[in-house]
C-alpha cells in the first residue's frame, strides 16, 4: 500500500468535504441565496483531490468553471469559497466571479474559467513563464472531455507540445458535455488517444480511485517537470448531478446515473479504508463530523458576510497607475 | 391571436419553417437531444430526427463555418450559438465568412444563414453576460435583428430564414419568459423597420429587445405624471433605419437612447450621432444615452444591479431631460 | 503504367500552364499592374492538378490563398484568372477578390480563402449539405501544413468525422508556414499522423509526383463519397518561390531551394513521359508553345479588360430582396 | 533628435524595453527569425535569442491566451497579431482573458499584457483590410493605443510595455515607412492623452492614426484659402479623454471626425455623441463624421481607391461644413 494512513485519511476527508460542500451549495441555490451557474462536481471528486495531493505546493493550477473541488482539495477556506458563492465581500473573489470563478493567487490557484478551452492556452503562458523564470513549477490544467473539441485545446497544447513546457492537463472525461455524449461529439473518445497527435505522452486512468489519479498526477507532473514537455492525463468519471442546476437530464437514464454511483469514489476509497483496515467506522464518522462543523461554518461566515461595496463595482477594471 | 412566451414564439417560428422548407436545418450545441438549453429548440428533435435538428461539439467556430458552407451548399441553416458570449470564439467566420463571402466573390455565392443567440444575464459573471449587438451593427454584411416581443420575435425569425442574406438574429434570456399577444396564422415582420411601440409628444426613447420593456414600464409612471414618451423600438440594427426615430425627434425634440451593451462606440452612440447631424436643428437638448456601465459585469447581485439601467434611472432620467 | 498518352500530356499542359501563368503573373506583379498578395505555387503544381484530374466535374473544391493553381487545374479560362490578379471587372471574382479569391461556383470551385484555417469549416459544412442531399459530391479542401495548428483544422475535422461527411483534407506540407518549418511550428511533422487523434485515414504521399497525387486523391474521395466519412492527404512538396512577394527567405538557404528544385514536380513528369516513350521532345515543345499562346491571350484579356464599375463597390453587400 | 521611421521608432522601443526589463518578450508569427512581417521586429531574434523572440505556430488564440498567462505569470510579454485582421481568431481571448481577469478574480491578478497588431489595406481584400478600432474601444478592462506618429509610437508603445495593464497597441501598416523626429534619448509618452497636431480657429478636426495625416495634408491645403483646422490627435482610443476635443470645440464651434474604420458605432458616432451631448450649445452646425465606406473592402485598385477619406473628399467636406 503506497499510502500513510494520515494522507489516507486526509484525501477522505477532502473527498467528502468537497461533497457535502456542494450538497449545501445546491440546497443554498434552491433557497435562492446563490445564483447564476452552479456546476456541481459531485461524483468526480477523486480528480481534484488526488491531484493535489500529488502536486506541490508551488504547483500552478488552471481550472474550468466546474471548480469548487480543486479549490477546497487544495485546502483553501470553505468559507471563503461559500461566501463567492453567496456574491460576498469577503469571498475568494471578492464576490466579483461567483461560482464559476474562483482564485486564489497566493495558493498557485489560478482561476476556475468559464468558456470552454479558453484557458488551456493560458496554463500554457503561465508554463511559458515557469519555463522562461526557471522556476521548477509544473502548470496543471484541469478541463472536460467536451473541451477536448474546440480549437484552443488543441492550438495551445501543440504550442505547448512546440515549447516543451512543463504542463499537464488532466482531461475530466465525465461522459457528457452537458447533455452530449462523448461519442456523439468526439471522433475519438478515448480522450488520451488525442494527444498522439500532439507528441504528448498520454495516460487513461480510472478517475474515480483518488489513489491511482494521485500516482498517474506525479508522475506525469515530475516528467513535465523535469523538462520532458506537457503531458496528459485522462481520468474517466461520471457526473452524479445535472451539469448545473434545472438541468432537465432527457439525455440519459436514470438506471444509468444509479449504475455510475456503484463507483462513487467516495465510497470506493471508504471500502479501501475499511477493508485495508486503515480506518475504522468510528474514525470515519468523527470525520464526517468533523466536515460538518467546517461547512456549518463556512455557511455561518457566508451568510454574515456583507455583500461588496458598491464601490467595488468600478474598482479593478484597469490597475490603476 | 393567442398569448405565447417569446420562447415559444420563436420555436413556432422555427417549427413552422423546418416544415415549409425542407433546406431549413437547426444545428448547435444542445438543440437537439437536450432541447436548447433556454429550451427554445424543446421538442424539435423529436418531431423532425436529428437530420434536421443537430447536436454539435463544443465547437463554435466549426459550427458558423459549417453553417456557412452548408448555406452556401444549398441549405438554409439556423446555427445557434448557447449566448452571444461564445460568438467571440467564431468572430472570424461571421466576420469574414458570414459577411464577406457573397461580395467577395463577386456575388457568385449567398449565405442564407440565421445565427439564434442569447444576449442576457443574471449572476452569470464577466465572460457570461455580455450583449455584443453593436460590434454585429457595425459590419457591412450582416443583417442584425434584436426583436423585443413575442410578435416581433416570431415573425422577424421567419423573414430572417427566408432571407438569402446572412442574419445575426439576437434573442434576450430574459425575455423568454415574456409574453405577448402572437397571430394564429402565419405573418411575418420586416427586417430593417422599426416599429413605434408607444406614441408620445415630449419625448423619444430609441431602445431595442430587452430594454424595450423597461422603456415601456417607465413610459407608463411617466405618463402618470403627464410626461409622455414616444417608443421607437428599432428591432433591427443593421441595416439601420432612421426614419421613425426622426419623425419622432422632429415631433418631441428630444431624445434617449436606451441600450443594454455598454455604450462606448454603441448603438447608442450611432443613433445620438445620426440625430445630431440629420436633425441637428430639431433639439432642444442633447441626446442622451443610458446603457451598461462600464466594467466587466460582476457576479455579486447587488453590485450586477448597479450594471443595467432600470425603469427607476430611465424616468429620472427622463425628467431630467425635461426639466 | 496507370495513365493513357492523352491524360499523361494533359497533365504535363496543366502544371506548365499553371508555372507559366504565374511567372507572367510576377512579371506583372513587378510592373506594379498586379497589387496586394499574391502566393506563387510554383513547385507545387502536382497537387492541384493531379487532384483534379482524380476529382470529378461536381466534386467541390475550397481552397486556400495560394489557390491559382487549383482553379487553371479545373480548367478555367486563365485569361479570367490573370482579369482577377488585375483586379478587372471581368476577373473571376469580379475584380473584388484578387489572388486570394478565386471562386468559380458553376465549375464548383467554392473559393480561395485568406485566413488560415478558416475555410476548413466552410468545407465541413459544404460537404453536409452533400450528404443532407444525398448527392454523390466530395468535397476537396486544400491547405498547408502551417494550418494544421490553427483550432480549426482540429475542430472542423473533428465535426467532419463525426458527422462522417464526404470531406477529403488535402495538406501541401510545403516544409514552412511563411517562414516558419514545420518542426518549429507543429509538434507532429509527418501531417498525416495528425489525423489519427479525429479517426481520419490519412496516407502520405509525394506530392511532386502527379501520378502518385492523382491515384491517392481518387482513392480517398471514393471512400469518402461511398459514406465512409472524411479522408486526409498529406501530399509532400516545396515551395520554390518566397511566400508572397517580398520574402527576405532568412529563413532557408539558397541551396536547399536548389535542392529541392531537383524534384520540381514537372521536370519529373517530363522525364516520366520521355522515359518511357509516351511523349518525344517535339511533342513537350508543341505542347509549351500552346502553353505561350494561351497565356499571351490571357494577359492580353486582362490587359484589354475594363476596371470594374465604381457602382460595383456597393453592389453585392447583401443580396437584394 | 533624429528623423526615424514609424517602424524603426516601433522597433528601438521595443529594443530598449526588452534591454530594460529582462522580463520583457517578444512572441508571434514571424517575429523572430523573419524578422516580422513588416519588418518591425527585424534584427531582435539575432540580438535577444530565440528565448526572448518567440516564434509562434499560426494560432492567435493560443497566442494570445499564452501572452496573458505569461503575464499573469509574471513576464511582460508583446505579443505580435501579424495584421489586426487576425485579432479575430483570439477575441475570446482578448475580450474574455486579457481585458477580464484583472476585474473577474477581485484584482488578485494583473495581465501586463501589450497586444502589438497593424491596421492597413492595400489591394488587400475583404478579410485583409480591416480596421476593428472601434471594436476594442468598446471594452471596458483593456486600452487601445493608436498612434499616428514615429515619436508617439515609440514613447506610447515604451509606456504600454511598462504599463500593468493589458493594452492594445494598434499601428499602420501604411505608416511604417512615414518618418518623423524622434528624441535619442530615454522618453515615454502617457497613454489616455490626446495630442493638437495643429493649432486654428475655424473647424475641430479628430482624428487618429494614418487619418492624422489626412487631416494635416488637407489642413495644409485648406490653409491656403485662409481656413484654419485644429487638429486633435487621439492617440488612445480607450480611455477616451475628450477635454482637448471639447476645449477645441468650444473654440471653433464646428467639429469634424476623420477614422478609417467603418463609421456605424465606430470612433466617430461616439465622439459626435459625446460632442453633442457635453458641448451642446457650442456647435454652431452638426458633427459630421468621414469614415470607410460601409462595404467590405474590394480588392480591385480603383474601387479601393474609393473606400477611404482622403485629402481631396477632406477639404470638400470642411469647405461644406463652413459654408
Ligand atoms: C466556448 C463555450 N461554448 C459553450 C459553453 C457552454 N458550456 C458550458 S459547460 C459546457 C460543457 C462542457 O463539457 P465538458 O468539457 O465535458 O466539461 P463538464 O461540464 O462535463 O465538466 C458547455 C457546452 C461555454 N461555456 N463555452
Ligand atoms: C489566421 C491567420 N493567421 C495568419 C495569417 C498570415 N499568413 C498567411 S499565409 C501564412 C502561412 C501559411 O502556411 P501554410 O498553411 O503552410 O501554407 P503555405 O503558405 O505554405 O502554402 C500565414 C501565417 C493568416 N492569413 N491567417
Ligand atoms: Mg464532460
Ligand atoms: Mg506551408
Amino acid at each position: 500500500m503506497n499510502v500513510a494512513r494520515t494522507e489516507a485519511l486526509d484525501l477522505h476527508r477532502k473527498m467528502g468535504l468537497i461533497r457535502r460542500f456542494e450538497e449545501r451549495a445546491e440546497e443554498a441555490y434552491g433557497q435562492g441565496k446563490i445564483g447564476g451557474f452552479l456546476h456541481l462536481y459531485i461524483g468526480e471528486e477523486a480528480i481534484a483531490v488526488g491531484a493535489m495531493a500529488a502536486l506541490k505546493p508551488d504547483d500552478d493550477v488552471v481550472t474550468h468553471y466546474r471548480d469548487h473541488g480543486y479549490v477546497l482539495a487544495r485546502g483553501i477556506d470553505p468559507g471563503l469559497v461559500m461566501a463567492e458563492l453567496y456574491g460576498k465581500a469577503t469571498g475568494i473573489s471578492k464576490g466579483k466571479g461567483g461560482s464559476m470563478h474562483m482564485a486564489a493567487v497566493d495558493r498557485h490557484l489560478w482561476g476556475g474559467y468559464a468558456i470552454v478551452g479558453g484557458h488551456i492556452p493560458l496554463a500554457v503562458g503561465l508554463a511559458l513563464a515557469n519555463q522562461y523564470r526557471n522556476l521548477p513549477r509544473v502548470v496543471t490544467c484541469f478541463f472536460g472531455e467536451g473541451a477536448t473539441n474546440i480549437g484552443t485545446f488543441y492550438s495551445g497544447l501543440n504550442m505547448a507540445a512546440v515549447w516543451k513546457v512543463p504542463l499537464l492537463a488532466i482531461v475530466e472525461n465525465n461522459r457528457y458535455g452537458m447533455g452530449t455524449a462523448v461519442e456523439r461529439a468526439s471522433a475519438v473518445s478515448d480522450i488520451y488517444k488525442k494527444a498522439a497527435c500532439l507528441n504528448i505522452p498520454s495516460v487513461q486512468i480510472d478517475g474515480n480511485d483518488v489513489l491511482a489519479v494521485r500516482d498517474a498526477v506525479r508522475e506525469m507532473a515530475d516528467k513535465a517537470r523535469a523538462g520532458g514537455g506537457p503531458r496528459l492525463i485522462e481520468a474517466k468519471t461520471y457526473r452524479f448531478r445535472g451539469h448545473s442546476m434545472g438541468d432537465p437530464q432527457r439525455y440519459r437514464t436514470k438506471d444509468e446515473v444509479e449504475e455510475a454511483k456503484a463507483r462513487d469514489p467516495i465510497l470506493l476509497w471508504r471500502n479501501f479504508l475499511l477493508g485495508n483496515r486503515i480506518a475504522e467506522e468510528a474514525d470515519l464518522r468523527k470525520i464526517s463530523d468533523g466536515i460538518e462543523a467546517e461547512i456549518e461554518t463556512a455557511v455561518r461566515f457566508a451568510e454574515n458576510s456583507p455583500p461588496p461595496d458598491p464601490s467595488e463595482l468600478c474598482a479593478n477594471v484597469l490597475v490603476a497607475e | 391571436m393567442s398569448e405565447k412566451s417569446y420562447r415559444d414564439a420563436v420555436r413556432d417560428a422555427l417549427r413552422e419553417e423546418l416544415i415549409r422548407d425542407e433546406r431549413v436545418l437547426i444545428l448547435g450545441e444542445e438543440v437537439g437531444v437536450w432541447g436548447g438549453t433556454y429550451a427554445v429548440t424543446r421538442s424539435l428533435y423529436d418531431e423532425f430526427g436529428g437530420k434536421r435538428i443537430i447536436d454539435t461539439p463544443i465547437a463554435e467556430a466549426a459550427i458558423i463555418g459549417a453553417a456557412v458552407g452548408a448555406a452556401m451548399g444549398g441549405l438554409r441553416p439556423v446555427a445557434e450559438l448557447m449566448t452571444i458570449n461564445f460568438s467571440l470564439e467564431a468572430m472570424d467566420q461571421i466576420v469574414n465568412n458570414a459577411a464577406k463571402i457573397h461580395f467577395m466573390f463577386g456575388g457568385q455565392m449567398k449565405v442564407p444563414l440565421v445565427i439564434r443567440t442569447p444576449a442576457g444575464w443574471g449572476q452569470l459573471a464577466a465572460t457570461h453576460s455580455q450583449s455584443f449587438e453593436a460590434w454585429f451593427a457595425h459590419l457591412p454584411g450582416l443583417i442584425v435583428a434584436m426583436p423585443g416581443t413575442p410578435y416581433d420575435a416570431k415573425g422577424m425569425l421567419k423573414t430572417a430564414i427566408r432571407s438569402d442574406n446572412p442574419v445575426m438574429f439576437i434573442e434576450h434570456a430574459r425575455l423568454y419568459g415574456v409574453k405577448g399577444d402572437v397571430p394564429d396564422g402565419e405573418y411575418t415582420v420586416p427586417l430593417g423597420v422599426p416599429d413605434i411601440k408607444r406614441a408620445g409628444g415630449d419625448i423619444t426613447i430609441v431602445t431595442y429587445s430587452r430594454m424595450l420593456h423597461v422603456a415601456l414600464a417607465a413610459a407608463e409612471e411617466l405618463s402618470r405624471d403627464g410626461i409622455e414618451c414616444e417608443i421607437v423600438d428599432l428591432r433591427t440594427l443593421r441595416p439601420l433605419n432612421m426614419s421613425k426615430v426622426y419623425d419622432s425627434v422632429v415631433k418631441t425634440h428630444r431624445a434617449l437612447v436606451l441600450e443594454e451593451d455598454w455604450t462606448t462606440c454603441g448603438m447608442g452612440a450611432e443613433i445620438a450621432a445620426r440625430i445630431g447631424r440629420d436633425r441637428f436643428d430639431f433639439l432642444d437638448a442633447p441626446v442622451e444615452r443610458l446603457g451598461q456601465i462600464e466594467v466587466p459585469v460582476p457576479y455579486a447581485r447587488n453590485l450586477e444591479a448597479l450594471m443595467f439601467p432600470d425603469e427607476k434611472l430611465v424616468v429620472q432620467r427622463v425628467r431630467e431631460m425635461l426639466s
